[in-house]
């Protein structure tokens, strides 16, 4: 059961490279910032499968963390991130 | 190879990424990141270290020293940042000045 | 209270007084900073006196001790440091706040505070990531101090000296982190006795050298400092060259002395001594060749932490004497010359260096210090500079290392030349049409009274040379 | 391996397939909204039958409540989420994939 | 083999997205993966058994650091267009880069392999610390001066960035009439205040503590900042000032207070040594979220919002 835990997560940390791929191809900001959400979702499921090990209780408060702040970074980038990059022409190529 | 390693050679190469980013970029915000990755590639450097030992519990005087460093990195960004943008107000405004438009930030008042 | 406990009020004072200044706002914060500078001055006095009369203190902070505390250790160099600190910081920051607007004061003050706090902390720790906290500290207050007047110019080389200080830092970290890895201590007395050539320690030794140089600066890493001093306002600039730059050399000075002397072998010293009198060289004919009063100065500095890099070839107990004179003279010289620096374009406006044409008239006082504090940096008799060089030459002929003394009078001759050359245009008649602004009589005392300093460090040598022997006999 | 941990190790490699869908569609779906709609798969099911593996697994109260409750969080940060970015990107301009091929 | 294959995975995706961070043209790309990259170090940090760490990175990278650059992107492109920021690319660059990388890491592979550092040291004396958990046992008592000086960090750089922008850059006439993100900000709070004190509470036996939980508060604020009315908190008040300080003035006092009784600086009598540190980091934890929170520059609206194209 511990090898399945750890297979899932790194699993799920090779979804997250992959997802790179958005992030470099882009091409709007828009869509880098939705890889990031999926970034910090996924991020959260390596933690919670990392944590079930005997003694790493505390990464599920770090999962607990990331959760609770994950809109942070979206109220920001909503206010902040929109007006700027490039215009929507260029957006839609 | 020891996984410890592994982490502490990717440190190193963070650090010199960042440090050699640094003094290849003239965008301050880059720079600012920059300089952030490298303070991580020591930091990685050091919580690696504690790990050595593969059995029991990891040496936390690393991990408290790289607590300070965690936070001694964020005062460090945040001042820079508030600097550069400083200067990106300035020279906005001196550009709205020089074309004759109004300041661009002349509806922002205090709260 | 025990002798030891007073090692800890030069690092609180000034804290405790930085946290109240910033607590009480805009109306009480002269005050605060007032009573705080003086309690500060006077623990520094009554440690620097209980050093000289018991010897070496130490303190183990929390009780623990090494390796698993951190340890506060003063010897007679780091109270002669607390001394300089806390007698040329506070002539600065009087200067200041007549220099600086009234609005700054209520930031200034505390900054200033942080940051004696800061370099208080950093002489008397015997802790390598201690260390690199208190670096941090005076760097990133140092920053904020440049930027204060919130200025372009200020901003600007703000900005630059946080991203070249920051590399510095990291890089001593770094060092400090292979350290720990091999010898699990971070203290410099335990580091120093596990200390054994090796990469670890080799490559340890050149990254955190490296950093320190960076910060300090020395010579092909200084392109950072001339615009850097001239963008900071005048009096930000003189706790720059007089006190700030100092810190990161002291580390340094105290790194190769008591942790790297195993792996300090002929190559490494001649290395560093061949960068410090590039830097003599090149920072003095740069200064002869600028033409603002401000940027003279600051390639002046240049030259100046040169001379410091010359005791690493040497590496005497002599030496160390020589080069840690000169930086406790060059502190009161240089504070001296950028306060006079201020005043001049205070009471002209003028930053050219054909500005100071004829002011020596009107300004006594303000050119008095300038020719004192150029006398201490040309390194004539009698002032600090003078015995701080006569200790390095001596050192020099003795070590058989000649080629030193050469670079010592060669500098010495073009400091002359660029000191001279601000003096006799203030001598020259006053060109018609100028205004000169009346300064404050404060104003005028204080680059004087620093400059007095540097002549007194010339004339009684013998207390801070004593005082520097407490903690060597080893 | 019991029935048991067999019910656990389902739920969590389902979870890890619907991970790998929104990935997927983050990576191939043709505009923002898609992508977007993508992105709540894993923020709901991909997590969400993580942590339901992993709950059930735990055999601890609290264990399992503070695994709801991350997935709670993720729940409640996703709804807001999508909503915001997608009025975001449509007020920057970013016009709705109509199934025409692009130019 | 799969925890090897994962770490392996991770070392190697760290540097190459540090450098895709400083390749990129386009700096909102770099903020994104810089973000990113926060994400897969609170990972690392997770492998390396440093909870804490990872606890910090997650409360700082996600919350604090992510505002920060975001809101740069809002005023970066004032500045010389985007192509400034890409790297002047150099040949002497990369030979540095591996020049450094292999110096460093030949040092690094001559560490000895199994050392165990101070664990022993840390762990004979948790006793006479106060507290259980060996981090906050070295954070706060064996190395508490350090934290004494990072506090004074802190107050220096919200010194330093509140005195080059003192003004809150609030602009929007009503960002509280988006009730989506009110009502996002009222289900928050809750939250947000029982998971710090859960993590001060926690930092006595387990991982967390002050800074951890003050990293979660100031979060909560930013987006108080950006959803309702509230605006940056300003020095010149004296309430933000009494927030930001009486945390410092507690620790200095705790400091200082040995050296009345012959013993030394921060050096707690033993019994009390716990109630000291908890009590100390109830305090911190308040001003470090202030600190935080005064980092962030207030607001400025979108672009788009200015313009008047907001649609109705």
């Amino acid at each position: 059961m511990p090898e399945l835990r750890m297979a899932l997560a790194f699993f799920l940390l090779l979804n997250i490279l992959a997802g790179l791929v958005r992030v470099v191809r882009g091409p709007t900001l828009t869509d880098r910032f939705i890889v990031a959400q999926l970034f910090g979702t996924t991020g959260v499921g390596v933690l919670v499968l990392l944590a079930a090990d005997p003694g790493q209780a505390a990464l599920r408060d770090v999962a607990l963390v990331f959760a609770l702040l994950a809109p942070v970074t979206v109220v920001a980038f909503v206010r902040f991130a929109v007006g700027s990059g490039p215009s929507p022409e260029q957006e839609r190529r | 190879m020891n996984p410890w390693a592994v982490y502490a050679l990717s440190g190193v190469a963070m650090f010199s990424v960042g440090l050699v980013g640094l003094f290849s970029h003239e965008h301050p915000v880059k720079r600012i990141l920059a300089s952030n990755i490298a303070g991580s590639g020591v930091l990685l450097v050091l919580v690696a270290l504690a790990r050595r030992e593969p059995t029991g519990a990891p040496d936390p005087v690393p991990h408290a020293l790289v607590l300070t460093g965690i936070v001694v990195s964020v005062s460090a960004t945040a001042l820079g940042v508030a600097l550069a943008r400083r200067i990106a107000r300035i020279d906005a405004t001196a550009k709205a000045e020089s074309t004759g438009a109004s300041d661009p930030e002349a509806g922002g008042g205090s709260a | 209270m025990s002798p030891t406990a007073w090692m800890a009020w030069p690092v609180i004072l000034p804290l405790l007084g930085a946290v109240l200044a910033l607590l009480v706002g805009r109306k009480g914060v002269r005050v605060v900073a007032g009573v705080a500078s003086v309690a500060t001055f006077t623990a520094s006095a009554v440690l620097t006196w209980e050093v000289a009369t018991r010897g070496v203190l130490r303190q183990a902070i929390g009780g623990w001790g090494p390796p698993l505390g951190i340890e506060w250790r003063a010897d007679g160099l780091a109270v002669l440091m607390l001394l300089t600190i806390g007698v040329v910081g506070p002539l600065i920051s009087v200067h200041a706040l007549d220099h600086l607007g009234d609005r700054e004061d209520r930031e200034f003050l505390p900054l200033w505070l942080f940051v004696w706090c800061a370099l208080n902390a950093l002489v008397l720790s015997a802790d390598a990531f201690n260390l690199y906290v208190t670096l941090e500290l005076v760097t990133l207050a140092s920053v904020a101090l440049i930027a204060v007047r919130r200025d372009r110019p200020g901003l600007d080389a703000g900005l630059r000296y946080l991203l070249f200080a920051l590399p510095g830092s990291l890089l001593y970290l770094l060092g400090v982190a292979l350290l720990y890895g091999l010898y699990s201590a971070l203290d410099l007395g335990l580091l120093g006795q596990r200390i054994t050539p090796g990469p670890v320690a080799w490559v340890a030794a050149g990254v955190m050298t490296l950093g320190l140089c960076l910060k300090t600066p020395l010579f092909p890493l200084h392109v950072w400092l001339p615009p850097t001093y001239t963008g900071a306002p005048t009096p930000v600039t003189a706790l720059l060259s007089a006190l700030i730059s100092k810190g990161s050399y002291y580390v340094l000075l105290r790194l190769w002395l008591e942790v790297f002397t195993p792996i300090l072998d002929w190559q490494v010293g001649q290395f560093l001594g061949v960068l410090g009198a590039a830097a003599v060289l090149w920072g003095s004919l740069l200064a002869l060749s600028q033409s603002q009063l401000k940027r003279v100065v600051a390639y002046s500095s240049v030259a100046q932490i040169g001379y410091m890099f010359l005791l690493f070839p040497m590496a005497t107990l002599g030496a160390r004497t020589g080069a840690v004179y000169l930086v406790v003279s060059h502190a009161a010289a240089k504070a001296s010359m950028f306060v006079a620096v201020g005043n001049i374009h205070q009471a002209v406006g003028i930053t050219e260096l054909g500005g100071v044409q004829g002011l020596a008239y009107r300004m006594p006082f303000t050119f008095l210090a300038m020719a004192l504090g150029g006398i201490s940096l040309i390194g004539m008799p009698p002032s600090g500079g003078f015995i701080a060089k006569w200790i390095l030459l001596e050192e020099s002929i003795w070590t058989g290392q000649w080629w030193w003394g050469l670079v010592l009078l060669l500098g010495g001759l073009l400091a002359s030349a660029y000191v001279f050359r601000i003096l006799r245009g203030s001598f020259l008649p006053l060109p018609p049409g100028v205004t000169v602004r009346s300064i404050p009589l404060g104003n005028e005392l204080a680059p004087l009274a620093l400059a007095l300093i540097a002549l007194v460090l010339g004339l009684v040598p013998w207390f801070p040379l004593e005082l520097l022997a407490v903690g060597t006999a080893r | 391996m019991s029935l048991w941990d067999g019910v656990c190790a389902v739920f969590m490699v389902a979870g890890a397939f619907f991970c790998l869908a929104g990935t997927v569609g983050v990576l191939r779906f043709p505009d923002v909204y898609c992508r977007l709609h993508a992105l709540t798969k894993v923020d709901n099911l991909g997590l969400g039958l993580v942590v339901v593996g992993l709950a059930l697994q735990s055999g601890s109260w609290a264990t399992a409540l503070e695994l709801l409750l991350v997935w709670l969080f993720v729940l409640i940060s996703s709804a807001f989420t999508c909503q915001l970015i997608a009025r975001a990107a449509l007020r920057r301009g970013a016009a709705p994939w109509t199934g025409r091929r692009e130019p | 083999m799969t925890a090897a294959l994962l770490d392996a995975c991770l070392a190697l995706c760290l540097p190459l997205l540090a450098w895709l961070v400083l390749r990129t043209e386009s700096l909102s790309q770099s903020v994104v993966l810089f973000v990113a990259m926060g994400l897969l170090s609170a990972l690392a940090w997770a492998r390396l058994d440093a909870p804490d760490i990872s606890l910090v990175e997650a409360a700082v990278g996600t919350g604090l650091t992510g505002a920060l650059l975001m809101h740069t992107l809002s005023w970066t492109d004032e500045r010389p267009p985007d192509v400034a920021a890409r790297a002047r690319h150099r040949p002497w660059a990369v030979v540095a880069m591996a020049a450094l990388t292999g110096m460093l890491g030949w040092a690094v592979l001559s560490l000895p392999s199994d050392d165990p550092g101070l664990t022993r040291e840390v762990d004979a004396h948790l006793a006479e610390s106060g507290v259980e958990h060996p981090v906050t046992a070295v954070l706060l008592n064996y190395r508490g001066y350090d934290t004494l000086l990072e506090i004074a960090v802190l107050l220096v750089a919200v010194l330093g960035a509140r005195a080059v922008n003192p003004r809150s850059e609030r602009t929007t006439p009503e960002p509280s009439r988006d009730p989506l993100t009110g009502e996002l900000f009222r289900m928050m709070t809750p939250a947000l205040l029982l998971v710090a004190g859960y993590l001060v509470w926690v930092g006595e036996h387990g991982p967390g503590g002050a800074f951890q939980a003050g990293a979660i508060l100031a979060g909560g604020g930013v987006v108080a900042l950006l959803t309702t009315r509230l605006g940056t908190p300003r020095m010149s008040s004296w309430r933000v000032r009494w927030a930001l300080l009486t945390g410092p003035l507690l620790f200095i006092g705790a400091a200082v207070a040995p050296l009345f009784s012959g013993r030394a600086l921060l050096e707690y009598r033993e019994a009390q040594a716990g109630t000291v540190i908890f009590v100390v980091e109830l305090a911190l934890t308040v001003s470090i979220a202030m600190v935080l929170w005064m980092f962030f520059p207030g607001m400025r609206p979108a672009r788009a919002e200015r313009s008047g194209k907001e649609p109705s």
